[in-house]
This record gives structure tokens, C-alpha cells and sequence, in this order.
């Protein structure tokens, strides 16, 4: 942990997430906006009253933007942690159990990574009813889970051959005990690892699919600004704020996550340490 | 459709015998100048183009391949909703005789198909006992209505014979695109035939064809002496609106059929003085309520809702002012281009205003009751949050219920926007599972008559669990039912109107669907390098798209000219 | 051996079960293509046109599911693939010979850009290791690694085509004749700026990777010992250190594919290209399953077939796994 | 107890009617390799029997592969014997053992595992290692598990105790490392100690303070013990008897003095021939001049497992495995060589 604080990169990430995280949770105090409101006039430039003028809808283009901090965020923490959980079951059962369920596992493991994951999720969303933040959640847990779990079922089975486990055996523990207090904080660095990593894809694709228009384009986000801003023509309106701001800001919070990922690699893997 | 329609002779219309005695509506012939030549450039938001130019092939780009049912095939006359004049083409005239159930028409002479060969009226009943042969290739239905034969009686005149009399069929059967019958009546599987080589009547033939541009070039066997001016004719397809978008903007195509996104800041603003467009209103954007069971089924909640809805903010926000509202006397349905002929003083007298807070009041002196900014209804019960159904993707339907939505909180109800895959969306429309929905209304025409047998016909809706064809909203009612009865069994338009008026104040008072704004063609052109384009002051046609079936688009070709 | 069939076999399972997944997937979907088709003409069409489609396309005559799924294997496997029903009656494999091509071509060019240049940098700053160079690789890297494919294309698009116009707008090429000079130079001048945008946001990966292994690599004995005999670092940086950590890096590579198609489909999406993942973004959105289990099937089998060229050189280039398997 | 012939693990204090703290009878363990439908056995332990006594240290003696692990493990029942019988205090071990099974039988069986940088957990402290049995194996109310941890450590010579308690494994050296290895298995009172090389990995340096270590402990805590080495030097050193084991089979078996002085078994002459000096040898890895390699363990023939190594082979080595030959009192060897 204290290498981990004085990592460059895992400062510089953790600045950055922490910024957005307090932008989501105060962004009703900073909001000027009720970024619902309709009722401004369409596309005005910015000014003292809208600082970054308004949407093709009449809305508030700065109470927006400061809003949807809280939609990615909360999107891509849910999610990274669904699929962190499910990636641990998964290295569990499969790395650390062995056996046919290892068997079983493994090929399903092996066809997810082989479909394209992003028409699936289209496909898959058309098939939700509810298209809500769970849905979200779900379709982007149900493509990006298995890259991960590849990562933490080789970690399991390297620890399952630890001499550790068998010492514990020896001590009388019990086998759940062994899973919880042994085998989950050891993959933990790697499950670090991996949430960010997670975090990274669904800041993107969540992004990526209100950008489609696949997703609730209601949603106060980022990906939805530029949705609005691609179906309100804003190229030919000459207004690009609308179309610079979001990608800025999804591509900040997925470096912030991405410096994370790679920060936490450099810390668990020596190898990777400087000097 | 299983509707009694009685006689109907359209000949008394008069501006459909000025349509006839005009001969074809070639606006530009007063022109003094018209200069012959040039290339017209044709973009749309097609994915694909399919080599296939098979004019009765369902196909999914509406019909055909773009430019089949425009730059090569004809039809018998050309149907202007926008009018309701008839354009003949292939056919110069026509009679209803027998009481309706006969109708001889008059085939033009002189016509050759591109390939040489002379057309005639044997190719026209050749094609009609097609798509009897064929059903999956009658598009219009013309052989699920009495029809019961069609034939050449001469080279000049094809009869159609009917069991009773119907006398709505009529554009549908002038609508109908005419196939060579020397080369189709070899084909052993027309529905999957690939016309690859199309001899058709129309102004131009098939020079080239890649996936993303087809190019026509004259044809030298047209009927229409002088006409096209132009010299070929190329269509684009460009997968985006945007990008069809952008090229009109440039210059670079002068012809489109897209519904930009605030046409006049983008794309007028870009070249004011060639950039144009003309949305002639032809349909409605409805809100739908299901009138058949839970909230909406009690009148007060669903006049309260029609009073508290602003339609010309809704039209503002959603088209940016370039579509008429439905507000006032656009209630009653009837478009704005037939409301001088079809909408009386006394009910234009009637026409509601926005009024939330006399929606309240009238839901209070009902029952209702606000607390804490929500609406609970007659039996104290809290009104659920509705959800406003719309497609994924439509922005235009998306920014309608946004703002329906935001304005019906004014009287406590709240809702939130389901937004579903295009045939979840429609599935879910026809099944009844919504509690709001905007969805457009069916049975564009001339008279309001088709828009209120779609949106109100109980023959169009179902049983609850059933699937409706058209009537989203389940309304059913014997006295409308009456009205288009009686509709139909008169041809003189005194009573039609009568029918007509009784439906309006019907749509006003029992408000089983709210209109919100107009749904129009959206036609695009540009005038930098043609001139000779419909608008409103010279429709000659309704402002189609390139790859309308119907002749409309066909009209454009043969009227622009170099400028 | 052992290890060569348990990879066939692996192969084949992986593909079946793709293929049954594919199967099962849009007869899941909710609606027909006739609602999506009657939604997309917005009442345009009357009730008796679709009635007339329906029956055109063959969506009357419900087959008994397993009968499907058994006629749908053989069709695959013979690589009929019937008519796509967006763009009737056009051959789903007519569109995919169509549209394979511009693909193939934007994310070929793309993908050796990519790879070509991220491995160097990302080798480079492997071995400068702490300098100002890789202290601006990494962070970079991570930001392209985290680009919005669809807002950059936007952006570029933008900036660079509609602002100064320096690249066509839209589209694979603005000429009928492909085959012509001005064609191929039309086709090129098309392909430039969605190639540079898809090549720039995979660059970052290919560094990253490139850099991390090889920074591994360098930490075991034999590279030490290498620089510790006085070899020249450049000798030890090709010889040693770049040839070890490119095998992981070429198997990455193989399993990225499928994410490679992913950021393709923003980018023909948001450029009106030609390819075939816009052509998915169009099956999947209007429902036409032929066609997008086609598109499906080609994603799928181009994958799998890296990832077993990519264990098949595994073979050749480390003899380890000759001998025993892999955990 | 039948005569010595027919068991020769049995030493003479149980003859005299003792129960011996460790009893193996026939001990046999496979596993089975390779592809479905086709496997391979492996056999590790071919009917093994080894007894031994209260306070006795027997040390158990081959090159890697040999089985030795194998046995302490299956003894530990971290392995589940394939047949054959163990008993513990005259007490057999179930043959599909439940958890309160395995629990019971480790309060009396524990085991020294080889290394002590990856056998302690580095995510918890010492106290954890240490504590954990003393919860689920001994049962001790948590108001006297400190008490026993401190004193525990101070056993094996990590004082002061306290201070060790709230280490991680990474700010000890190797020696203490394996110093808390004996200690989490002392900790919860075992009467039987399995150390499976405990001193291999550790420096030349640290090796013999560890083995006086286990010797005190012996004495102190009334322990037997079996110490499992390839070092025949530190295995003579450490143990009152020494039994050879070759692919799977022992081979040889006496006191450890005759083993050393006067081995019979021509495996055993070649393992002495590698350490020459017991008294300075001790303690340095001792590696083996042999013809041949060890045997495929899949694929053993039929008659002694040395006999393709053996310099001395006769024909009848290859048929028939040989029965145990009484050599001296209490030595015994397995071997044509020797008379019956």
C-alpha cells in the first residue's frame, strides 16, 4: 500500500478518479442547472448565464456535464465491481476447484472471448425490457467478464500449489476458511488490477452504446451529451463544446482507471517495480 | 379489411377532372426558358443499394431499389396526397360505371418500353393477374378488396370488375407500377427474381450500378416528348442522415428526403439562397393512450392530458419550428392542408386551448385530487409513474416525450421514457403494453377519412391480449364506427364532410388520442444548379422520397431543369 | 502433439458453441423483422404491404425450432447463408463479399500500423526504462488506450474533413469504378483518416503490452547476463529482450481482434464506411438475422483462427509446451 | 504383532506390547495420469509398512521421486491412501475420512513442510499462523490462545515471543521462517511430527541448529518423529532409525548406526558411497553416482525397482520382488543378496 502511494502513476490516477468522484457527489451544489430542465433557448452560445451554452434540447450544457460525472462513475464502479466478484467466483470455481467445473468453465470462458462483445451487447440490450442502470450493469458484466477471469484462474491455480494452503490444511482449517482468509487476499492484487480494468471498459462501452443510441439516451451522461449533440447536428450548428467537453472528460476518468490498473500491476508484479 | 364501401364516384370531384383535363401537372411548361442537360445527383441514407431493380419485389427500401418505381417503371396515374389530384401516366383517363363495381380505364398509346417493344393495355392487366398469381407481390392489397377480374378489352382500355362497389381503391390501383409482360411472364420465381436488366416506360434506364451509387441515363423510347430535361440521374447511398445531410449541404447532391435536424440553422443557413425545403404535412404525430382499460380508459384523465400538453412547444423542441403543431384546431386530426376544406367554422369555434390549470381544475371537480405533487385518482389511489413509449433512436419522438413528460408534472402526473428497439417499440404498440405512447398515425391521403379509420376503426383494434393493426389506442365506438360507414356509402362530399365534422367534434370531446404535431414528407433540394421543384406554391407532387413506389419522385425528374 | 489436438479440439468446441449461441441469440430477440420494418416506414407502408413482405420473406412458416437449428448448421457449413432481410432479395453472402473487403483493408492497415509502431515505442521505452521518454509513453499510452473510438472519429471528423476539409467526409470512395487510377486514389483518400483514427486509438495497447513484458523479460537471467557481458545494448535490446517479449505480445494480439472489431464498428459507424461491422451495426439494429449471424460467424471464426494460428506458433517458437501443457 | 519377517517396520519396544505412536500397514498410493480413456498409473508407494515408536525418530531416506514426500503426505492425510492402513496410536485412521476425522487426526499429526518461504501465508502475521490451529484444532478458549502462542514460539527459540507475534513472514529470515513452521505445528500438541525436509532450502549454516532444534523437542515435548531427507548424512545424525525408500518401495530398514556402518541394500551402499564422512558431511547436499535413472513409476517391472540400476542383479531380481531378510537385530533389507 505504501509503495502503491508513492507510484507516480497510481497518484495521478487516484487524482483524477477522486475529482471526478467529488465532481459526481456535489455536482447538485455545482450544478448552476437542473440539467432536466428543457426550458432554455436551444443552442445558445456560452455565456455569463450558461458558461458553456445550451443543448439542442434547452438545456444547460455545464449542469449536464458536471451531472453525468455521476452516471460514469456510478456505472463504472458497479460494474467493475459485479464483474470483479463474478471474475473471483469464476477463478475459484474454476482455478482453484479444478477439475470438470475447471473443464466447463474454461470453454465458456474461452467462446465469450472469442464473440464480439459489442454487437452482443446490442443484441442482449434488445432483449432486456427494463433498460435501466442494472441492465447496464448486467449486459456489460455478461461481455466483459472474461478477459479477467482468464487473469485469476491462473492465479488461483498457481496458489492452489502453494505449500501456504497445504499449511493451513494442516492447521484444520476449513475449506471456505481456506478460500476467504487464504486464497481471495492473495488474488487480491490481481482482482485490484482487474476492477480498474473493468472500470476503464465500462466508462467506454457504456459511453460507446448511449453514443448508438442502444442505451436510455435520457440518461444525464456523457455519452448521452454526445448523442444529443451527434442528433442535434452540433457539427453543422458550429457548436463543438458539446461534442470537445464529453470525450474529454470520458477519456480523463478511463486514463484515471487505466493509471490504476497499470500502477496496481507495477506494485504486485516486482518485476515490474522500478529499480 | 373488412369494410362496406359503397359507390364512390371521384369524377365528381372537381379538382380531380382539372387534375385530368390538365393532362400530366408540368408546372415548368409555362417556363419561358428551359435549359436541357446536366446530371442530377440524388443522395439518401440508404445502407445499401441492392442490384435488384424489380419493381413488385417487397424488398425492404420500400419497395424496390432506389430509383425502380421512379426513374424506371410507371405507374397508372400519380396520386398527389398533398392535393388529391390524379396525375396520369400510363392511363389518360378513367369511369366508374355498373354502380361502382366496374371501372374501365383508358391506357395510354404510343408508350414503348426501353427495350422497344410497344406497351400496352394487355401489359397493365398482365400485371394486376400477376399479383393475383403472386400475393407476395401485392403490395397494395388490390386483391384482398371485392376486386374480382381484370382485363385488356383492347390495347386501350383495361376493365376492372368488382363484387361490390369500394370506392377508396382507387389510388391503390393508380399506384400500381406496370411490368413489361413479354419478359415477366417467363420469370418462374418473381418474388426472388433479381432484375438485373430492367426494361421498364419510365424517363430513364440503368447505366451503372456499384453498392453505394446507381447512374440512369435517358431513356430514348420515352413517351413524354422533351422530357426528362435533364440528361441522367445518379442516386448515392450514404448509410447516415448526416452525411446525406452534408452533400446537400456542399452542393454536391441538389435532391434528398431526410429529416434534418433543425433544417434552418443547419442546412438553409449553410446556402440560404439554394438550400430548401418543403415538409408538406401529410400524416400526425399521435399520442396514444389506451383507451380500452386502466387510467387512460376514464375521459376526465385523458382531457386533462390533452389540456395540459402544449403541442407547439412539443413541435419547437422536436422539429425546431419546422413542422406544424397540432395545437388548437389540429386537435380534431385533420392535417392543416385539408382543414380549410374539411374542418367547418363550428368546430374550428370549438378548438381547445393550453390550459393546465383548468385541467386541474377539472380533475378535482372529478375526484381527482393533487397531493404533494403527484395526482391521485377518484379512489384515493396515487397514479403510477406512466411510461411514454418510444423507438430507440427517433430523437424527434425522444425530445416529444421529454417534453410531454416535463409538462404533464404541471398536473402531478409523472412518467418516465421507455425507450425500446424499433420492433420491440411496434410489437409492444400493437399489443397495448404501454400506458403512453407517441407513434405516428397511419392512412396518409387527402381526406382525413383514412386517418380516422386507422386511428379509430374499431375494425382496426382488438381484444385486450390481441394485436391491433393500426388503432393503438383500442378506441371503439359504434358511432364513429357509423360515421365511416356512412362515409363511404355517399359520394357527394356534402355528406362526407358531414361524417367528417362529426368525427372532429368526436376527437375533440372524447379526445381518444391527442394529436401533437403534423408528420410531413421531408423533402429536400437544392436550387444552385436546378430549377423546377415542387413546393408549396407548385405542388405538383407531395414531396416524396426517391424510392417512393408511387410515381411521386417521378414527377421531380421530369419537371427540374438546369436552372 | 497432445498439445496440438487438445488446441484442435478446443478449436472446434469453442466454434460449436459459438455457433449455437449465434443460433439461439436473435430467435431470443423480442418482435419481428416485419415490426421492425413497419416502424421504420413510420406508416408509410399500409398494412396489406407488410402482410405481402412478410410472406415474401418467409417469416410464415415457423419450422419446428430443432429443425432449424439443424438446417442452420448445414447452410453454415456449406456457407449458404440465405437472403439477408434488410436488403432483400440480396444474398447475405453478396453482402459480405461487398463489404468484407473494406474492412479487411481499413483494419489490416490499421492493426500493422498499430502494432508496428506500439511494439517499437513500447520496446524503446522498455529499455529506457524511468527516462523522461517512458515517463511520457506510459501515461500516453493509457490515455489513447482509453480514447472514445466514436468521439475521435466525430472530432476528427470535425476538425479535419468538414473544417479543413483535408479528407472526404464520408464513405469508402467517391467513385463508381473501383478499379480505375482515380478510383483507388478516391478509395485511398477515403480510407485515410478512419485507418489513422482506428490505428491511434490500438496503438496504445500495443505499447503498453510491448512495454510491460519486455520490461519482464529484462529482469530475467539471461538478458542480465547478456548486458553483463558487455554485449551491445542494442544487440541485447533486438537479440534478447524484444524477440522474448514479442510472443506474448503476438498472442494479445489474436485475442484483440475481437476488440479490434468492437472499435471498428464506432469508427465505419460514425464514417458511413463501407465495412462489414457497419454492416452488423445495421443487421443487429434492424433485426435482420441472416445477415447478422453471417457477420457473426466471420467475426467469430476469424478469432478463433488467430488465437489457433497464435497457440500453433506458440509451439514452434517455445519447445516447452511441445513437451508438456500448459496450466 | 507377528515376527520381525513378517513386519519389518515394527521396532523391538513394540514387540514388548507398546502401541506405537505411528503404524503403517501396506500403505499403497496411485494416481492416474493422462488422457481420458486411456490413463496411466503412477505408482508412488507400493506396500509400505513403517512403524514408529513413542519418542523415536525414524528417518526416511531416498533421492526426489522416491516417494518419500508422498508417504509423510499421505501419513498427513493431505494425500487419501489408495489402500492400506495407518494408525495412530493404535487408533486407524478412517478410510474416507470426514472433517471432524481430518481435525482429529491432525491434533495428533503434524507436519514440517519443506519451505519456509512459500509454506507461511505472506498476507497474514505470525500470530495468525501460529493462532489458527490453537482454534481449530486444539479448541482453546481465546483468553489462553496468546499465552500458548508466546509460549510456543519461545519453544523454538523466537524471543521474545511478543515481538514475532505481530511480524509478517517477509521481515523473517529463513531460519526463523521454518522456526515458526515447527511452531504452528507444535501448537496444537501433536504426538507425531512429519517433517518433510525441513532443513533443504535453508542455509548450510542454519541447517544443523534447526535439526538440534527438533531433537530438543523431541526430549522436551515427548515427541516421535518422522524426518524425510535425501540426506543420509543429516538423516543418521537425526534419527534413531532409518528406513531406505526406492520408487515407491523401502528397500531398507534398521538402526541408524547399522544403516550408516554397514549398509546392506546395494541402493543404500550407493547412497553411502555419496557421503562419505557422516560426522562432517552432514548438512551438504550429498547427490548420487548411479547407472541408470530412477525408474519410470509408471511403468515399474515386476521385480525389485532397482534391479535396472544394480550392480550386483541377478536374474531372479527381475521376476519376483524380494521379501524382507533379517541382517542383525533389527535390520532388515530387501534383497536376493542375503540368505533368508
Amino acid at each position: 500500500m505504501k509503495g502503491f502511494l508513492h507510484n507516480k502513476k497510481a497518484l495521478a490516477g487516484l487524482s483524477i478518479i477522486v475529482f471526478f468522484g467529488l465532481v459526481a457527489l456535489l455536482a447538485p451544489l455545482l450544478d448552476p442547472y437542473n440539467p432536466n430542465d428543457f426550458n432554455f433557448m436551444p443552442w445558445l452560445g456560452p455565456s455569463s448565464a450558461h458558461w458553456l451554452g445550451t443543448t439542442g434540447q434547452g438545456q444547460d450544457e455545464l449542469s449536464w456535464l458536471l451531472y453525468s460525472a455521476r452516471d460514469s462513475m456510478l456505472i463504472a464502479l458497479s460494474t467493475a465491481g459485479v464483474i470483479s466478484v463474478v471474475q473471483l467466483l469464476f477463478g475459484i470455481f474454476s482455478g482453484y476447484t479444478g477439475g470438470l467445473t475447471d473443464g466447463v468453465l474454461s470453454t465458456v470462458t474461452n467462446v465469450f472471448l472469442v464473440l464480439p462483445g459489442l454487437p452482443l451487447l446490442i443484441v442482449i440490450d434488445a432483449y432486456l425490457p427494463n433498460k435501466g442502470t442494472v441492465t447496464t450493469v448486467f449486459i456489460l458484466t455478461i461481455t466483459g467478464w472474461a478477459w479477467g477471469a482468464r487473469v485469476l484462474r491462473s492465479q488461483a491455480i498457481s496458489l492452489r500449489d502453494r505449500p501456504f494452503m497445504e499449511a493451513a490444511r494442516m492447521s484444520g482449517e476449513r475449506r471456505w476458511r481456506i478460500v476467504l482468509f487464504n486464497v481471495v487476499p492473495n488474488m487480491f492484487g490481481v482482482l485490484a488490477a482487474n476492477f480498474f480494468g473493468a472500470a476503464v471498459y465500462a466508462v467506454l462501452t457504456e459511453a460507446g452504446l448511449l453514443f448508438l443510441g442502444v442505451i436510455n439516451v435520457n440518461t444525464i451522461s456523457w455519452g448521452s451529451m454526445l448523442y444529443w449533440a451527434q442528433a442535434g447536428s452540433a457539427m453543422l450548428e458550429n457548436k463543438w463544446l458539446p461534442m470537445l467537453l464529453p470525450g474529454v472528460c470520458i477519456l480523463l476518468l478511463g486514463t484515471g482507471f487505466g493509471l490504476l490498473n497499470f500502477a496496481v500491476d507495477e506494485v504486485a508484479d516486482p518485476r515490474l517495480r522500478r529499480g | 379489411m373488412k369494410k362496406s364501401r359503397l359507390l364512390a364516384v371521384v369524377t365528381s370531384s372537381a379538382a380531380l377532372s382539372l387534375g385530368l383535363a390538365a393532362g400530366p401537372a408540368l408546372a415548368a411548361d409555362r417556363a419561358p426558358a428551359v435549359r436541357h442537360g446536366g446530371i442530377l445527383h440524388v443522395v439518401m441514407p440508404w445502407n445499401n443499394i441492392p442490384d435488384n431493380f424489380n419493381p413488385l419485389n417487397p424488398g425492404t427500401n420500400g419497395a424496390t431499389a432506389g430509383g425502380t418505381g421512379s426513374a424506371l417503371y410507371e405507374p397508372l396515374m400519380y396520386d398527389n396526397v398533398v392535393t388529391g389530384k390524379f396525375t396520369p401516366m400510363l392511363a389518360t383517363n378513367y369511369a366508374w360505371t355498373n354502380g361502382g363495381t366496374k371501372l374501365t380505364v383508358g391506357i395510354r398509346q404510343g408508350v414503348r418500353w426501353s427495350d422497344g417493344k410497344p406497351f400496352s393495355a394487355r401489359d397493365v392487366a398482365f400485371t394486376f393477374n400477376y399479383l393475383k398469381k403472386y400475393p407476395a407481390l401485392d403490395l397494395n392489397g388490390d386483391w384482398k378488396t371485392p376486386l374480382t377480374s381484370v382485363r385488356a378489352t383492347n390495347d386501350s382500355t383495361v376493365v376492372f370488375t368488382y363484387s361490390k362497389a369500394d370506392s377508396v381503391v382507387l389510388p391503390f390501383i393508380m399506384g400500381q407500377l406496370i411490368v413489361p409482360q413479354h419478359l415477366w411472364a417467363k420469370l418462374t420465381d418473381p418474388t426472388t427474381f433479381t432484375n438485373l436488366h430492367p426494361v421498364g416506360t419510365g424517363p430513364f434506364v440503368l447505366k451503372s450500378w456499384s453498392p453505394t451509387q446507381v447512374a440512369y441515363g435517358k431513356n430514348p423510347n420515352y413517351w413524354m416528348q422533351g422530357r426528362p430535361y435533364v440528361n441522367g440521374l445518379t442516386m448515392t447511398a450514404v448509410k447516415s442522415n448526416q452525411t446525406a445531410q452534408l452533400l446537400m449541404m456542399n452542393g454536391e447532391a441538389a435532391y434528398t428526403y431526410d429529416a434534418i435536424t433543425d433544417p434552418v440553422h443547419t442546412y438553409v443557413a449553410a446556402h440560404p439562397a439554394w438550400n430548401k425545403f418543403w415538409w408538406p404535412v401529410t400524416g400526425l404525430n399521435v399520442l396514444y393512450m389506451n383507451t380500452q382499460s386502466g387510467p387512460f380508459s376514464d375521459l376526465t384523465l385523458r382531457k386533462a392530458i390533452a389540456m395540459t400538453i402544449n403541442e407547439d412547444v412539443v413541435a419547437q423542441r422536436a422539429y425546431y419550428g419546422a413542422i406544424p403543431s397540432s395545437s388548437g384546431v389540429g386537435q380534431t386530426g385533420v392535417v392543416p392542408g385539408q382543414q380549410a376544406q374539411w374542418v367547418p367554422k363550428s368546430v374550428a369555434s370549438m378548438a381547445p386551448t393550453n390550459d393546465p390549470a383548468g385541467a386541474l381544475k377539472l380533475l378535482e371537480s372529478n375526484g381527482y385530487k393533487l397531493e404533494g405533487g403527484s395526482l391521485a385518482g377518484p379512489n384515493g389511489q396515487a397514479l403510477p409513474t406512466f411510461k411514454i413509449l418510444v423507438g430507440s433512436g427517433w430523437t424527434d419522438f425522444i425530445s416529444i416525450a421529454q417534453t410531454i413528460g416535463q409538462q404533464l408534472q404541471a398536473i402531478g402526473i409523472h412518467s418516465t421514457i421507455d425507450q425500446e428497439p424499433w420492433s420491440t417499440y411496434y410489437g409492444s404498440a400493437q399489443n397495448g403494453q404501454y400506458d403512453l405512447l407517441v407513434c405516428w398515425s397511419n392512412g396518409n391521403n387527402a381526406t382525413p377519412y383514412y386517418e380516422y379509420y386507422y386511428l379509430l376503426s374499431s375494425a382496426e383494434s382488438a381484444k385486450p391480449g390481441a394485436a391491433v393493426n393500426t388503432n393503438y389506442g383500442r378506441f371503439s365506438n359504434n358511432y364513429i364506427d357509423g360515421l365511416l360507414s356512412s362515409y363511404a356509402a355517399t359520394t357527394k362530399f356534402a355528406q362526407q364532410k358531414a361524417a367528417m365534422v362529426a368525427i372532429e367534434k368526436t376527437m375533440l370531446t372524447q379526445v381518444p388520442a391527442i394529436p401533437l404535431t403534423g408528420r410531413p414528407n421531408f423533402f429536400d433540394y437544392s436550387t444552385r444548379y436546378f430549377t423546377g421543384w415542387p413546393s408549396a406554391s407548385n405542388p405538383y407532387n407531395a414531396g416524396e422520397a426517391p424510392d417512393a413506389f408511387n410515381g411521386g419522385a417521378e414527377q421531380i425528374y421530369l419537371n427540374v431543369h438546369l436552372k | 502433439m497432445r498439445y496440438i489436438i487438445r488446441r484442435v479440439l478446443l478449436l472446434l468446441l469453442t466454434g460449436w458453441a459459438a455457433l449455437t449461441i449465434n443460433f439461439a441469440l436473435p430467435r431470443l430477440m423480442p418482435g419481428s423483422p416485419i415490426q421492425v420494418m413497419a416502424a421504420k416506414y413510420t406508416g408509410r407502408l399500409t398494412p396489406s404491404a407488410l402482410a405481402a413482405i412478410a410472406q415474401a420473406l418467409g417469416l410464415k412458416n415457423k419450422q419446428n425450432v430443432f429443425v432449424q437449428y439443424w438446417t442452420y448448421l448445414g447452410h453454415t457449413l456449406t456457407g449458404n447463408f440465405g437472403y439477408s432481410l434488410s436488403e432483400y432479395p440480396t444474398k447475405v453472402s453478396t453482402l459480405l463479399a461487398q463489404n468484407l473487403p473494406w474492412t479487411l483493408g481499413l483494419v489490416g492497415f490499421a492493426t500493422v500500423v498499430a502494432f508496428v509502431l506500439g511494439t517499437f515505442i513500447g520496446a524503446v521505452a522498455a529499455w529506457r526504462r524511468g527516462s523522461l521518454f517512458d515517463s511520457i509513453v506510459v501515461p500516453t499510452g493509457m490515455m489513447l488506450a482509453a480514447m472514445p473510438s466514436f468521439w475521435i472519429s466525430t472530432m476528427a471528423i470535425y476538425f479535419l474533413s468538414y473544417k479543413l476539409g483535408w479528407f472526404p467526409l464520408f464513405g469508402g470512395s467517391s467513385s463508381g469504378s473501383l478499379t480505375s487510377v482515380a478510383g483507388l486514389g478516391s478509395i485511398l483518400s477515403h480510407a485515410a483518416l478512419p485507418a489513422m483514427v482506428l490505428a491511434v486509438i490500438s496503438l496504445g495497447g500495443f505499447m503498453l503490452v510491448m512495454r510491460n513484458t519486455t520490461v519482464s523479460v529484462m529482469s530475467d537471467d539471461y538478458v542480465k547476463f547478456a548486458r553483463a557481458k558487455g554485449l551491445r545494448n542494442f544487440t541485447v535490446a533486438s537479440r534478447y529482450a524484444a524477440r522474448n517479449a514479442t510472443l506474448p505480445v503476438v498472442t494479445n494480439f489474436a485475442l484483440a481482434l475481437g476488440t479490434v472489431v468492437a472499435g471498428t464498428i464506432f469508427v465505419e459507424y460514425v464514417f458511413s464506411y463501407p465495412g462489414i461491422a457497419n454492416l452488423l451495426y445495421i443487421a443487429v439494429t434492424s433485426e435482420d438475422y441472416p445477415l447478422m449471424q453471417a457477420i457473426f460467424l466471420v467475426i467469430v471464426l476469424a478469432v478463433l483462427l488467430a488465437n489457433f494460428v497464435a497457440d500453433m506458433l506458440y509451439v514452434v517458437l517455445d519447445p516447452r509446451i511441445r513437451v508438456g501443457g500448459r496450466a | 504383532m507377528v515376527s520381525t519377517l513378517g513386519a519389518p517396520g515394527v521396532p523391538a519396544e513394540a514387540e514388548a506390547g507398546q502401541v506405537p505412536a505411528l503404524e503403517v500397514v501396506g500403505l499403497t498410493k496411485t494416481y492416474s495420469v493422462g488422457k481420458v480413456g486411456k490413463p496411466k498409473i503412477v505408482r508412488a508407494l507400493t506396500d509400505v509398512d513403517l512403524c514408529v515408536a513413542r519418542k523415536e525418530i525414524v528417518g526416511l531416506v531416498g533421492e526426489s521421486g522416491s516417494g518419500k514426500s508422498t508417504f509423510a503426505r499421505t501419513v498427513a492425510l493431505l494425500e487419501q491412501p489408495t489402500s492400506g492402513t495407518v494408525k495412530v496410536e493404535g487408533v486407524a485412521v478412517p478410510s474416507r475420512p470426514g472433517s471432524a476425522d481430518l481435525r482429529a487426526h491432525r491434533r495428533r499429526v503434524q507436519m514440517i513442510f519443506q519451505d519456509p518461504y512459500t509454506s507461511l501465508d505472506p498476507l497474514h502475521k505470525i500470530r495468525y499462523a501460529v493462532g489458527r490451529p490453537l482454534e481449530s484444532l486444539a479448541g482453546l478458549p481465546r483468553a489462553l490462545r496468546r499465552g500458548r502462542m508466546e509460549q510456543v514460539l519461545g519453544q523454538v527459540g523466537l524471543v521474545p515471543p511478543a515481538d514475532f507475534l505481530n511480524r509478517y513472514p517477509y521481515q523473517l529470515s529463513g531460519g526463523q521462517r521454518q522456526r515458526v513452521g515447527i511452531a504452528r505445528a507444535l501448537a496444537a500438541e501433536p504426538t507425531l511430527l512429519l517433517a518433510d525436509e525441513p532443513t533443504s532450502m535453508l542455509d548450510v549454516s542454519i541447517r544443523l541448529n534447526i535439526m538440534n532444534l527438533l531433537l530438543d523437542l523431541r526430549e522436551s515435548q515427548s515427541l516421535s518423529m518422522l524426518f524425510v531427507t535425501h540426506d543420509l548424512a543429516g538423516a543418521s545424525y537425526m534419527s534413531d532409525r532409518m528406513a531406505i525408500m526406492y520408487a515407491g518401495h523401502l528397500v531398507e530398514l534398521g538402526p541408524s548406526a547399522e544403516v550408516m556402518g554397514q549398509p546392506r541394500h546395494p541402493y543404500t551402499q550407493l547412497l553411502r558411497q555419496a557421503a562419505p564422512d557422516p560426522a562432517s558431511q552432514f548438512g551438504r547436499d550429498t547427490t548420487f553416482e548411479a547407472r541408470g535413472d530412477p525408474p519410470d513409476l509408471t511403468d515399474l517391472p515386476p521385480g525389485c525397482p532397482f534391479a535396472a540400476r544394480c550392480p550386483h542383479v541377478r536374474e531372479d531380481c527381475r521376476t519376483g520382488l524380494p521379501t524382507w531378510r533379517q541382517v542383525a537385530g533389527g535390520h532388515q533389507v530387501r534383497c536376493v543378496l542375503y540368505g533368508t
